[in-house]
């Protein structure tokens, strides 16, 4: 099948964050039968992340505050990026900036790379003070980054849209109005947990992102939404946990899925994702059109 | 490398209060894992709780191909670890991490555990009693817990050494006090008579007494490594959930710890 | 303790629509040792409700799309709220309207009942397709609606929220600025859930309303900047299954609760949330100041 | 009036491929149920799954102070409910609902049940079967399943009226054809003798057989009471979640309901 441009054996990605960049799984799955591997968010400068603790679970879901810890693009080009590029599965970079330039840059940057196939665009991060998710939850600024990294590549772009929004469809229009071939929802959900002894926050940080199969039926009713505003492709993200939870997403509209969460719970869930899925259609086989 | 499998139950017995152990059947584990090294184990097939849970290596016996953890319940995933009995199987991600580094230099072997801290801390006295240079090591164990009740491993500590000593908050068995007032005491009286160059501490326990030992080790200039615990999402390094701060930055508990040395954590 | 003027004997309430009128409940727990009962939405004609199914089990949580079936508000004076005054427990009528005039004319009737000792203004409603949500999702529509709620009572108004806005800062300022006594929030998340063998919504309507502890960590997040932002008092809801919940939601800002989805768990879930708070004040004397 | 109450396992066996048979001990809900009732189970500790889930009675014992339940496992609620053991205690709400209305005036009652739909029909049968005008009392009981794996409570049935009949979708057991089918038959011809006017039709199981045998109870005028089923929150009449559409509008299965008079369904 073919995605934004991105040709894939399967609608089926690991979702940026939740996957490191393809090393810490290989141990445990063949990388080659993934649809696509999705990077941790990548920046310009290495980041060193928020203080611990950054992992609250939460019921049938977690809380995470990892603000973006990364080294950097240099350092992903120079030492992450050969080891995914030896698979034959695509190599989707997502980045993350404080500014429209630092998404330009980045992007520009990445437009050399043959073998990188995407770029999804992180506007949606709620872990970060600066830049993410207010990027996000502005149509204007969304259009404005997209449109900054469209100038900046010809590679295929995915916008990773924030839930944390009144109405998706704007986000998503201004998305495909900047010239993204391709929109990646759910990033997580804003949330927070207090420590009931100590009143402050669970997180070393006020607040963290929502995962898990607890957010999924927001996930689906959004993908739903954003789906029939726009004309290009929807990947679905959001607490995908199985095939039939993916096949949730395609009915709501989706192309592609990624799974996230459940890595961290099965180190084979998207494998097993893709199996499932592989029996839906077997079982319907006229329900989807994956081309 | 490790590996996510199902193992079998062959055993799992209470031993306290909230206290339990459980041995798990695998050949690849069992023969991979190195002591403070753990598991990351599926508690349940629910999503509530959602997250495996981190677990050490209490035991590790390759010749019989299984491998013990020793747990306490203190809250659902521990509980409902509780729920699981012999014969069925557990969804088990390890060995992980980085374990104790037995420095084949060392002499003196000082074990510090605090309450379920000593879980860890057996594999590791049994591995360095195992090991080829057996007859020129001495190995201590100094443990601690808040009574009597929540003492565990003396039994199979002396088994492998007869150098054991215990503490209690409330005295209720062994010394009144802390742990790290016996790993002082032991410094300053049995070791000042050898080398504190040809020792090492092996630390866990909770976060204040792991400080107040990391404390003393620095003040004694003796070599420390200490089990960190921090929560943990993937456990295989690939979140960053698990960031602890160090000398050098984050580092991951779950993949360049949980075993780290004394010297580089950064505790507040 | 004092709420909004309204006198009750603990800060813990039950959320509308999770415990009818009070009488289901009334076989199994003591009504009077409740803090206050939220009715379930009144509205001024009977609404039949939304087509079954209305019910779907999400992880940790459900959804909902009862669509405020109820027999109107001539039929709640007449049948229900006599039962309801029976108790020594304050009865706070919560209701729900298509237009302004609509929450003004039940105001307006209400306020003639000295049984009532206080209106929440539901304009969070997900379920019906006039009004509901659509006030709540507009800060101008949201102060508008209290405003004539205002002018047609003297009795204390909570305002509802809807937790599906980009900010919850604006609903809630523009109800306190139209003379909101209270803000109680969240109401529950716009949620979907696809049927994989029909492709169709496992609801009778296409989208539904999430509640229960899957989407507690959202909520307290809500509130905590909800409570910041207004002077009134926030009571907080969602997913509250015990008194460790509450009491985050108190740590978060809010100075009385309410317990919904816990009803159909456990029909003492109310009551032991009581319990519970009762305990940890007793352990933690200089928490809160419930007064 | 319906209490919640932790009720003791007294049995729980396995009694088909995935059906179990609970038997629950509880003076209060055992003296207190009717036939058509249900109990709103809670299926575990966790929060997922969250809600309870509704499962009839299958026969009440006053005189035992128990009550049995038979449910299929279908999904993770039923799942669950396999892994509570006899002397443990599960949290029930119950007696809830309307049950099946035994009419004195009736003569003869005729039990259809489809699948898991003869859960409460045993309980219904024996009702009939020890109510003091037995004797005037004719019983039939039809019932139908997939196969012959699925046919429950036979044997059951046998024991208060000798008038089973049984049919299977594929023949492997009774008659070939749907339980609907029987019951056409059994009006068309052994009905045919008898007053049908004396005659009610109790029905529980699928929605589609539900309807088939609601269309032959108006065609053939016999009265029709039916168990109808659908997914509830909290089972007491508090949420309107397990509306139905009826004649008189919405109804609630689970207080109105589950029984209810044929002729005020409305099926689509
Ligand atoms: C590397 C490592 C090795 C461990 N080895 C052992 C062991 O051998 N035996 C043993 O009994 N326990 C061990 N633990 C701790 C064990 O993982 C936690 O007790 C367990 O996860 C609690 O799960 P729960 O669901 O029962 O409790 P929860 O309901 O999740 O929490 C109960 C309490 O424990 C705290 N907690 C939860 N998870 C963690 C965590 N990962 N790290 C620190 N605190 C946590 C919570 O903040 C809370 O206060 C280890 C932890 C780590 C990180
Ligand atoms: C009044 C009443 C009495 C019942 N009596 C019995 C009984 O005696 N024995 C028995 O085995 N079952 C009975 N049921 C059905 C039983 O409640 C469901 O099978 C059970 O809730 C499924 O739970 P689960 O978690 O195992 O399945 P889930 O994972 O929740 O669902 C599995 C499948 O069952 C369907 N389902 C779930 N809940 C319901 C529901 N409440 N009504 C209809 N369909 C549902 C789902 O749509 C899905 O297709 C009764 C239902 C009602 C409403
Ligand atoms: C620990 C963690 C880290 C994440 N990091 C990123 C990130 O760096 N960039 C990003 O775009 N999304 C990130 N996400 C969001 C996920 O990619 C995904 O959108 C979200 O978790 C919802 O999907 P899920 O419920 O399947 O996890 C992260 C999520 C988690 C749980
Ligand atoms: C079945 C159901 C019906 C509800 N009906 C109403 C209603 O009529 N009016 C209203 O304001 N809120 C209604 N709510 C929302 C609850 O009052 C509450 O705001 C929400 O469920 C979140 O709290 P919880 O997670 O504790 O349930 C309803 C919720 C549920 C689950
Ligand atoms: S838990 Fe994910 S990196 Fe350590
Ligand atoms: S399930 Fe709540 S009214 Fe029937």
């Amino acid at each position: 099948m073919e995605l934004a441009g991105i040709k894939m054996k399967n609608p089926v990605m690991v979702a940026s964050g939740t996957f490191g960049f393809g090393k810490d799984f290989a141990d445990y799955i063949d990388l080659n039968k993934l649809g696509a591997i999705v990077t941790k968010s990548v920046t310009l400068k290495p980041r060193e992340g928020n203080p611990p603790p950054r992992i609250v679970e939460t019921p049938s879901g977690m809380l995470n505050s990892i603000g973006l810890q990364n080294k950097g693009i240099e350092h992903f080009l120079k030492k992450q990026l050969p080891f995914l590029a030896k698979f034959d599965t695509p190599t989707i970079v997502n980045i993350a900036g404080e500014s429209v330039e630092d998404y330009a840059e980045l992007a520009r940057i990445l437009s050399q790379e043959t073998t990188v196939k995407g770029i999804e665009v992180n506007i949606s991060c709620p872990n970060v003070k600066k830049g993410g998710m207010s990027f996000g939850c502005d149509a204007g600024l969304t259009k404005q980054v997209i449109a900054a990294v469209r100038k900046a590549t010809t590679q295929p772009i995915i916008a990773k849209l924030t839930p944390n929004v009144a109405d998706i469809t704007l986000p998503a229009k201004a998305a495909a109005e900047g010239g993204a071939d391709a929109l990646s929802l759910i990033n997580t959900i804003v949330g927070m947990s207090i420590d009931i002894e100590t009143g402050g926050s669970r997180l070393g940080s006020l607040t963290g992102g929502l995962s898990g199969p607890a957010i999924r039926p927001i996930a689906v009713r959004l993908v739903y939404e954003a789906a029939r505003a726009v004309k290009i492709p929807v990947i679905g993200i959001g607490g995908i946990m199985s095939g039939s939870d993916a096949v949730e997403f395609f009915h709501a509209g989706a192309k592609a899925v990624q799974v996230g969460t459940a890595n961290f719970v099965d180190t084979s869930a998207a494998i097993n994702v893709i199996k499932e899925i592989e029996e839906y259609v077997h079982r319907h086989p006229r329900a989807f059109n994956f081309s | 490398m490790p590996i996510q499998e199902k193992c079998r139950i062959l055993e799992h017995q209470k031993v306290g209060p909230h206290h339990y152990k459980l041995t798990l059947v695998s050949q690849y584990i069992s023969s991979h894992a190195q002591p403070g090294q753990f598991v990351n184990v599926k508690c349940s097939e629910s999503f509530d709780p959602l997250l495996r849970r981190p677990i050490s290596f209490h035991r590790i016996n390759t010749q019989h191909r299984t491998f013990e953890l020793l747990y306490e319940v203190v809250g659902r995933g521990s509980e409902l670890l509780t729920k699981y009995f012999v014969g069925e199987e557990l969804d088990i991600l390890g060995p992980l991490g980085t374990g104790f580094n037995i420095d084949p230099e060392k002499r003196i072997h000082i074990l510090v555990g605090g309450g379920m801290g000593i879980a860890p801390l057996l594999a590791l006295g049994e591995q360095i009693q195992n090991s080829k240079v057996k007859s020129q090591n001495a190995l201590y164990v100094l443990i601690g817990a808040n009574n009597k009740e929540h003492i565990f491993g003396e039994e199979e500590f002396r088994k492998v050494t007869d150098q054991v000593q215990v503490a209690t908050d409330d005295g209720s068995y062994g010394k009144k006090g802390f742990v790290s007032d016996l790993l002082l005491n032991f410094i300053e009286t049995e070791l000042r008579t050898h080398n504190s160059e040809l020792a090492t501490i092996y630390a866990c326990g909770p976060r204040p007494m792991l400080k107040a030992v990391a404390e003393i080790a620095q003040q004694k200039k003796i070599d420390c490594q200490i089990s960190m615990e921090e929560r943990m999402a993937c456990g295989i390094g690939a979140c960053k959930g698990c960031a602890t701060k160090t000398a050098g930055g984050y580092r991951t508990v779950c993949k360049h710890g949980p075993v780290l040395d004394a010297k580089e954590i950064i505790w507040n």
